[in-house]
């Protein structure tokens, strides 16, 4: 705990003395991201300890606010999820250090630095806090600290929007955890997570609903999203890569926070897991797959990821529900650690968009291509990462798919008929994501980095300088390592997996014993694979040698010198998926055809809203509005009207008060 | 003590009619601020002796509002300090219509700042409702030269509205304490001075429906001065076309002033035991209000009204607080501490934005944050502090409401209260976070403003915001002791923990 | 001992893998009366290519040339997973046709990548068609061999093969129509025959496959048509393996069986090759879908 | 005495009818006056004409206040300001009155909830005060002059100040005499503003004092 403290106190101070240093930024930025990266380091050591040994650690102290108490405590769980944001956000500020010198001589980086470890602290408080005023104070000091990063470059007016709307969404969010907490903390007369007595079912599903809207505003659940896709393409790359890969997870962590304390869950929730589960996933990576914007399109992939994590709960839940340990444990396994994987493979991508985005000035996905050559490290990781998200073994993003799965079919197997149903929409809807993501990564992968360059843009790429690419490379290790070494990653899981199941601790370790066996025989398959493509190396090399290798055009049917402009773009690519699903992307194209024997300028646009905010949101908020403005009559400037409220209003009482 | 408190700013104020320098007569001001700051904080330790046998007495409700309104009173000095030296007599340009005006005499605006300050000193400390209504009506009267303080026909219709409007309130007000008599005089026997501690003290033998009566007046006389929609009515006007600082003022310090006077008839009809009649009216007329600054807040135009509209809102979260009763009180007491703190430093931020842009239209401001740095932060700090986030004061305050209010089970007002203060935060966070992010340099030259000769912030255009705001800030951190047990204090005398 | 054992399936699949493309070619020239190519024409192809230079476009890099190395070798990783008639498989654990299934989609990816990188439009063209299909095809055999799954209650593919009875056929003989069904279109599909696509077509607008692999040549395209042949061969295990369940304990008479059955596959395929057009392409995922629902049915309609 | 107090009251009555119905500001600010006049004279006559001094002092400042000063101030005011002399209601003066009348029936009722506990001076007092600030504000609602508003808030002030001396017992001397300075300044403020706008807006009209609002 006191290590803990410790890396609190030095990303506070990190902080400040970088937002004192702002006139000089060189000073600025070493400093907040030195204190970023020793702070969390610092930090991270009791996490590691404490999710190895399983002891909780925590401390209680007085706090000069009504119903508050300082009361934070790091369990396995609250553990499990400090790793990843404390080492994301080391990394991130790595990057960030040498990603944020572009802005030297406009801006005074103390700000960002500041604002930088404040949402780490914020985070950190955020998994460490039991006390309801103290989550909702670390809470709303992440959110805030997020949104003045989002909106760094605030004359943009798309910048502003998206802060607008991410503020907007965050503290409606806020709103229903604020009644969440009320309503938790009732009986108890106290706020803190440990005195809330065992409640009645009604009231637990009250509380759950409040949590799932509240949490999920934050996570990214499918008809709550709409700040995503605006505030992570707006941000600086590195706050994008720290906010999608932990800050939103921190959403997640409450969910299951919140499931440790409700007790026993009835079925419905489960059900409810997997729909809102299915849906982000699915129309995630359906909106992701209609993006031109790299950024952007990477951040319908976190509303997708969200999906699948929430599905893995679900499962879990399920599991618990059934009371089928096995079912509990691949779920909650599965789900928990992809929450890991997503944290390094969603930062891994955003930080290699960030560097593309860089160096070319550009995120639009058709103006680039080729810059594979030029930029072979970002390429190679951005590849692993790309890999990864898309599920292919033998690296982590499929380990944790692949628990879920397995889960889903369990549940086939053994449950009865509801059961099936919910396994039928996992599986079917797993597999349709995995389809989905590997059509849409080898989309953004393809054409960002492969092929011609297909602008300026793409033809001025370099590659980014130490602190970026080390930071990347770091990242797509731990890609390969936690695929690889998973049947030991998972082990690990199991004081979280009993802590939230409350199953016997033993049970869960023996669970989790078999799935370690089963990955085990999946590293040995990866192994044969390895081994396959190194013999085939080899073979190619041996055929090869002594013949001729020659470099020739690209064959494209007799045309005479293909131009980059007849490449294929990611929009036609991505065209007949686009078009299958045409009922819930809603694209707008605007074609102007070629016309006549010589045809001119001929243009194709695609734009895709999105439908929650085109269909549900905008409408809601311009009713509201229109209604309102209906009342402003009330007011309109006569002295004597307005005499005559008071005295309508005297009257009134007196007629009603004396009857 | 409290002779002190009263005399201090009456004296400045006489002073400063005769005085001819302008820069002693603002001086003398600023003297008057930290002299009367100075008692209160004496006031803190030892709680000051009463006069004329108990009329004048300083409990804790009224030690709390004292406090308010004089730390409030000191930065609004210092600003006007600055505010004044640019505002010298000469004929000014008029930038909504361009019509020529001049400015309020020097000597009259400090000489009725003063005066403001001793009448408000005045509600605060008497305990005879009489002598409140009368130092009630004095602060009308001593202010209404001050929202004329640029001689512009707006300016005017403002100050018109408000005396009327406010003088017929009061008046009312007036009557409810003629009520109160009668509800305390007993058959036969001789009258009795309405000091409220007498008054508490004969609780269960005052008449009953008299004492409705009187609390209803009370309620509608008060509620006007103190901005209960639908009686608010002058509100946005007066702070709109108001000097900024007058705006602070009226909205942080009078505003409560006029709130202790209901306080005082609630503590009265409570000890009569007729605490859920009160109760029941002030959290209708706090939903009222607040559902009226939602309607007025969503798509305003004009920031400072916008301002004065929040300011309708969070009267109504007090008044809605007093009437949960319970440990909505403890919130509403705090509330009112923060909302003036936070409103205060707004308008003082939005004094230095008109400066500069000259226009109190939204839409032709942007880019604070860059043209004015310091203020550009406040505005934003401002905004976060008065839609009740943390780590600011007023999360904790609306918090507690909520709590109790759950607790209670009145579910639906909880929800209602969420959902307008939802529909608030939509509004006011697009108004203020347009103005503060942006270019600007397009807004300035569209408003003839592209000189940088005043787009330098002074020390006394940003220190007293600042200030207030580093104790907002605090109190959504840390809430020192003695403070809590002043909060805890009111509340219990008002009938709530 | 065992793993000597467990390997002749594998080595057994390497070997014969190109001789179903053999088998089918032959019968479709059957159909239309011709001699037809020998049946060991993918060998000699393959020979052929692997002794040729090669010719690399100047737009590609490395990806392009790790594609076909990676694509094959998941192939044949995925190779090491499905039991063989009475030939247990390398490599059996719950939820090997998982990994199966995104060995599969690992080489996509591959391939993929490499029609993208050569920058070709009609390459370009095919990849987006390739990801379209598979995405479709996907849920359909996940859920076709979850059905499988739920009634030989076994999530691995060995259990499941061995638990498959003919009696099964008895019970639940239209479930299991239905997920052989789903299985037959999902494996014309992966594997880019009639009616998904033609393999034989030299039209570049219309290839699916064949056109992602245009510019590969020499021992890369080599090892791309032995991949093709492979994943072939695998999906007709899976087939074989769920639709003909033959366990008479005799290992050489259950293997010889299954051996059959993959010629009557082969022949099958064939034979629909020869007997139906083409799709159009907008109605191939009308096509997939329809799998999709077939095995949902399965799973559905399975007793509890 | 119970008659005396009744004079007053149905005399108080009387003036606001003819308030509510005169055309002429002149007329109505002399109503006012006498309105006034009559008031101060109300706690003599109540306590019998025995001459306590603050009694007479205090009767003394009322009846110069409210009979002398305010009619002189409001009459000089309406000498500067050169409009035309007529009140301009929203409403009209026949309308006005019948409405006056209604509004006296509701003052009965409210009157008849109020039940005056001891020896009450008269039963008429409750009613016809509610119905004078009745009156009153109906003159600031009905009436578009800024000066007939002042008129309006000086006969609320009137109707709460008949009830003060009527009923309530002695208060202290000072916090009468706060009252008195009090409204005092006020219509003296007022007066100051109602100059200010005629110079502003070249009349009095309040209904073109409408540029704020929503």
């Amino acid at each position: 705990m006191t290590l803990f403290f410790g890396g609190l106190i030095i990303l506070l101070v990190g902080g400040f003395a970088s937002l004192l240093a702002g006139r000089r930024p060189g000073l600025a930025s070493s400093l907040g991201a030195a204190s970023a990266v020793l702070g969390s380091m610092v930090a991270v050591i009791p996490a590691f300890r404490i999710l190895s040994n399983g002891l909780t650690e925590s401390s209680r102290l007085r706090w000069n606010l009504p119903i508050g108490s300082f009361f934070v405590q790091i369990d396995p769980l609250s553990a499990m999820f400090l790793i990843p944001i404390l080492g994301l956000s080391a990394v991130a500020a790595i990057y960030g250090a040498e990603y944020l010198s572009i802005y030297r001589e406009k801006r005074n980086l103390g700000v960002p630095w500041f604002f930088y470890n404040l949402l780490v602290i914020g985070m950190m408080l955020v998994v460490v806090a039991r006390n309801g005023v103290l989550f909702l104070v670390a809470w709303e000091i992440m959110s805030l600290a997020s949104f003045f990063l989002v909106t760094f470059e605030y004359e943009r007016q798309m910048v502003c929007r998206a802060g607008c709307i991410y503020l907007i969404a965050t503290h409606i969010g806020t709103a229903f955890l604020i009644v969440f907490f009320i309503l938790l903390g009732c009986q108890a007369g106290s706020l803190d997570f440990d005195a809330v007595p065992p409640m009645s079912s009604s009231l637990a599903g009250v509380l759950f609903l409040l949590a799932v809207v509240g949490f999920g505003t934050k996570a990214g659940f499918m008809p709550l999203h709409v700040w995503l896709p605006y505030a992570h393409p707006a941000a600086p790359s590195h706050v994008s890569a720290v906010m999608s890969g932990v800050m939103i997870k921190t959403g997640i962590y409450g969910l299951v926070r919140a499931l440790t304390i409700l007790g026993a869950p009835p079925a419905w929730w489960c059900w409810l897991l997997i729909a809102i589960g299915t849906v982000s996933g699915i129309l995630g990576v359906l909106f992701a797959l209609a993006q031109h914007d790299l950024k952007r399109l990477l951040a319908y992939h976190s509303v997708e990821n969200i999906g699948i994590i929430t599905i893995g709960l679900g499962v879990g839940l399920l599991g618990v529900n059934m009371n089928s340990p096995t079912l509990a444990v691949l779920g909650f396994a599965g789900g928990l650690l992809h929450v890991v994987n997503h944290a390094v493979f969603k930062g891994l991508l955003f930080l290699g968009a960030g560097t593309v985005l860089r160096s070319t000035g550009t995120g639009h996905i058709d103006l680039l291509g080729g810059i594979i050559k030029r930029m072979p490290w970002t390429g190679l990781t951005f590849l692993i990462g790309s890999m990864a998200i898309s599920g292919l073994p033998p690296l982590n993003g499929f380990v944790s798919e692949f628990l879920i799965y397995l889960g889903a079919f369990k549940a086939g197997l053994t449950g009865g008929s509801e059961a099936v149903i919910s396994a039928l929409i996992v599986i079917g809807g797993l597999a349709l994501i995995g389809g989905l993501a590997l059509a849409c990564f080898t989309k953004a992968f393809g054409v960002v980095f492969l092929g011609h360059p297909r602008s300026s843009h793409a033809e001025q790429a370099q590659e980014g300088g130490w602190g970026m690419k080390s930071s990347l490379v770091i990242l797509a290790a731990l890609c390969i390592l936690l695929g690889v070494l998973s049947p030991l990653v998972v082990k690990s899981a199991a004081n979280i997996v009993s802590e939230i199941t409350s199953l016997p601790l033993e049970q869960v370790r023996t669970e989790l014993a078999t799935v370690s066996t089963v990955l085990m025989y999946v590293v040995i398959a990866s192994l044969i694979l390895l081994g396959t493509v190194v013999f085939l190396i080899i073979l190619r090399k041996r055929l090869l040698s002594g013949r001729c290798v020659r470099q020739a055009v690209t064959w494209d049917c007799g045309y005479a010198e293909p131009s980059s402009r007849m490449q294929y773009t990611a929009t036609s690519f991505a065209q007949p998926l686009t078009d299958l699903f045409r009922l819930f992307l809603r694209t707008h194209k605007t074609i102007s055809p070629p016309k006549g024997v010589f045809p001119g300028e001929s243009t194709l646009h695609t734009e895709t809203e999105d439908i929650c905010e085109r269909y549900v949101y905008q409408p809601a908020f311009k009713w509201i509005s229109s209604a309102l403005s209906g009342l402003r009559w009330l007011q309109h400037g006569r002295l004597q009207v307005y005499v005559l409220y008071i005295a309508l209003t005297l009257w009134i009482l007196l007629i009603w008060k004396l009857m | 003590m409290i002779r002190a408190l009263l005399l201090i700013p009456a004296v400045a104020a006489v002073l400063s009619l005769v005085i001819r320098n302008a820069l002693l007569r603002r001086i003398i001001l600023v003297l008057t601020a930290i002299g009367h700051t100075a008692m209160t904080i004496a006031a803190w330790h030892t709680d000051p002796a009463p006069l004329l046998d108990g009329w004048l007495m300083l409990d804790k409700p009224g030690l709390l509002f004292l406090t308010i309104t004089s730390i409030l009173f000191l930065a609004c000095s210092l600003y006007a300090f600055g505010y004044l030296a640019g505002e010298a007599g000469k004929r000014k340009q008029d930038f909504e219509e361009g019509v020529l005006f001049t400015n309020a005499p020097g000597a009259v605006f400090c000489a009725c700042l003063e005066l403001f300050l001793a009448t408000m000193t005045l509600v605060t400390v008497s305990r005879h409702i009489g002598l409140l209504w009368v130092a009630m009506e004095a602060t009308t009267l001593a202010s209404a030269p001050l929202i004329y303080f640029h001689r512009h026909h707006r300016s005017l219709e403002a100050t018109w509205k408000y005396l009327l409007i406010c003088s017929v309130g009061i008046a009312l007000a007036l009557l409810g304490n003629f009520f109160m008599a009668i509800a305390a005089s007993k058959p036969g026997s001789e009258g009795t001075a309405i000091v409220v501690d007498i008054l508490i003290r004969k609780g269960q033998t005052l008449n009953i429906p008299w004492l409705k009566a009187a609390f209803l007046f009370f309620l509608v006389g008060y509620g006007t001065k103190m901005g209960l929609a639908p009686l608010h009515t002058w509100l946005p006007d007066a702070h709109s076309e108001s000097p900024s600082v007058i705006s602070a003022l009226l909205s942080g310090a009078l505003l409560n002033c006029a709130f202790l006077g209901i306080l005082r008839s609630y503590q009265i009809c409570a000890a009569a035991g007729q605490s859920e009649f009160c109760r029941d009216l002030l959290v209708l007329f706090g939903l009222m209000s607040i559902g009226w600054a939602t309607v007025f807040i969503l798509g305003q135009t004009d920031y400072k009204r916008m301002l004065a509209y929040s300011s309708v809102e969070h009267v109504g979260i007090l008044a809605l607080g007093v009437g949960i009763g319970a440990g909505a009180t403890f919130g509403a007491m705090l509330h009112a501490v923060n909302h003036s703190l936070t409103k205060a430093m707004l308008f003082m931020a939005a004094g230095n934005i008109l400066a500069v842009y000259k226009t109190k239209t939204t839409t032709e401001v942007r880019g604070v944050l860059r043209v004015l740095p310091v203020t550009g932060v406040l505005w934003i700090a401002g905004f976060i502090a008065i839609t009740g986030m943390p780590p600011f004061g007023m999360f904790v305050s609306e918090f507690t409401l909520l709590r109790a209010m759950i607790e209670q089970g009145r579910i639906g007002i909880a929800v209602a209260f969420l959902a307008m203060l939802a529909l608030i935060f939509v509004g006011m966070s697009v108004a203020f976070l347009n103005m503060a992010q942006g270019k600007g340099e397009k807004e300035l030259h569209l408003n003839g403003k592209s000189d940088s000769s005043d787009k330098s912030e002074s020390v006394f255009a940003v220190f007293p915001p600042m200030l207030l705001g580093a104790l907002t800030l605090m109190l959504g951190l840390y809430i020192p002791t003695a403070v809590n047990e002043l909060l805890h204090g009111v509340a219990s005398a008002i009938g709530g923990y | 001992m065992t793993i000597v054992l467990r390997l002749i399936n594998p080595i057994l699949g390497l070997i014969a893998a190109p001789l179903l493309l053999g088998i089918i070619n032959k019968t479709k020239a059957g159909f239309a009366g011709r001699t037809g190519q020998p049946l060991l024409q993918s060998y000699y192809d393959i020979w052929k290519l692997f002794h040729k230079g090669a010719v690399y476009s100047r737009s590609t890099s490395w990806i392009f040339v790790a594609g076909p190395l990676i694509g094959l070798g998941a192939t044949v990783a995925a190779a090491t997973l499905i039991p063989f008639g009475a030939l247990p498989a390398l490599v059996a654990f719950n939820g090997d046709f998982l990994l199966l299934v995104y060995l599969f989609g690992l080489s996509r990816f591959f391939t993929v990548l490499c029609a993208l990188d050569t920058g070709s439009s009609f390459e370009g063209m095919g990849a987006s068609r390739e990801v379209t299909f598979s995405a479709l095809s996907e849920p359909a055999l996940l859920i076709g061999l979850a059905a499988v799954a739920r009634h030989t209650s076994s999530i691995s593919l060995s259990q499941m093969f061995v638990s498959t009875t003919s009696d099964t056929w008895l019970e639940w003989g239209p479930v299991s129509v239905l997920v052989g069904l789903a299985l037959l279109i999902v494996l014309l599909a992966e594997n880019c025959r009639i009616p998904v696509d033609d393999p034989n077509t030299h039209l570049e607008l219309t290839m699916i496959h064949e056109v992602m692999v245009l510019d590969h040549s020499g021992p890369d395209f080599g090892f791309i048509l032995y991949a093709a042949a492979l994943k072939m061969w695998l999906l007709g295990q899976i087939l074989v393996g769920v639709a003909v369940p033959v366990h008479s304990g005799n290992p050489w008479i259950d293997t010889s069986a299954s051996l059959i059955c993959m010629g009557l596959l082969a022949i099958l395929v064939g034979a629909i090759e020869s007997s139906m057009a083409r799709l159009k392409l907008l109605h191939v995922p009308q096509l997939l879908v329809g799998a999709t629902t077939l095995s949902i049915l399965a799973l559905v309609l399975l007793p509890r | 005495m119970n008659n005396t107090a009744d004079i007053v009251m149905i005399f108080l009555v009387l003036t606001n009818l003819i308030l509510l119905g005169s055309s002429r500001l002149i007329a109505c600010i002399r109503t006012v006056a006498v309105q006034g006049i009559v008031l101060g004279l109300l706690p003599l006559l109540l306590n019998g004409w025995s001459l306590e001094l603050h009694l007479v002092i205090f009767s003394a400042a009322i009846i110069t206040l409210k009979g002398i000063v305010f009619p002189w101030m409001l009459t000089g005011t309406l000498r500067d300001l050169k409009t035309q002399r007529e009140v301009e209601p929203f409403i009209g003066y026949g309308i006005s009155i019948v409405l006056g009348t209604v509004i006296l029936m509701i003052c009965m009722w409210l009157g008849s909830r109020l039940p005056l506990s001891g020896p009450a001076t008269s039963p008429l007092i409750v009613p016809v005060v509610f119905f004078t600030i009745m009156s009153g504000l109906f003159l600031i609602v009905s009436r578009k002059k800024a000066l007939t508003q002042v008129l309006g808030y000086l006969v609320l002030e009137n109707g709460i100040y008949a009830f003060g001396v009527a009923l309530v017992d002695q208060q202290p001397m000072l916090v009468e005499l706060g009252i008195l300075l009090d409204v005092f300044v006020a219509v003296f403020v007022m007066g100051i503003a109602i100059f200010h706008i005629n110079r502003e807006f070249d009349h009095i009209d309040t209904d073109k004092l409408s540029g704020l609002r929503s």
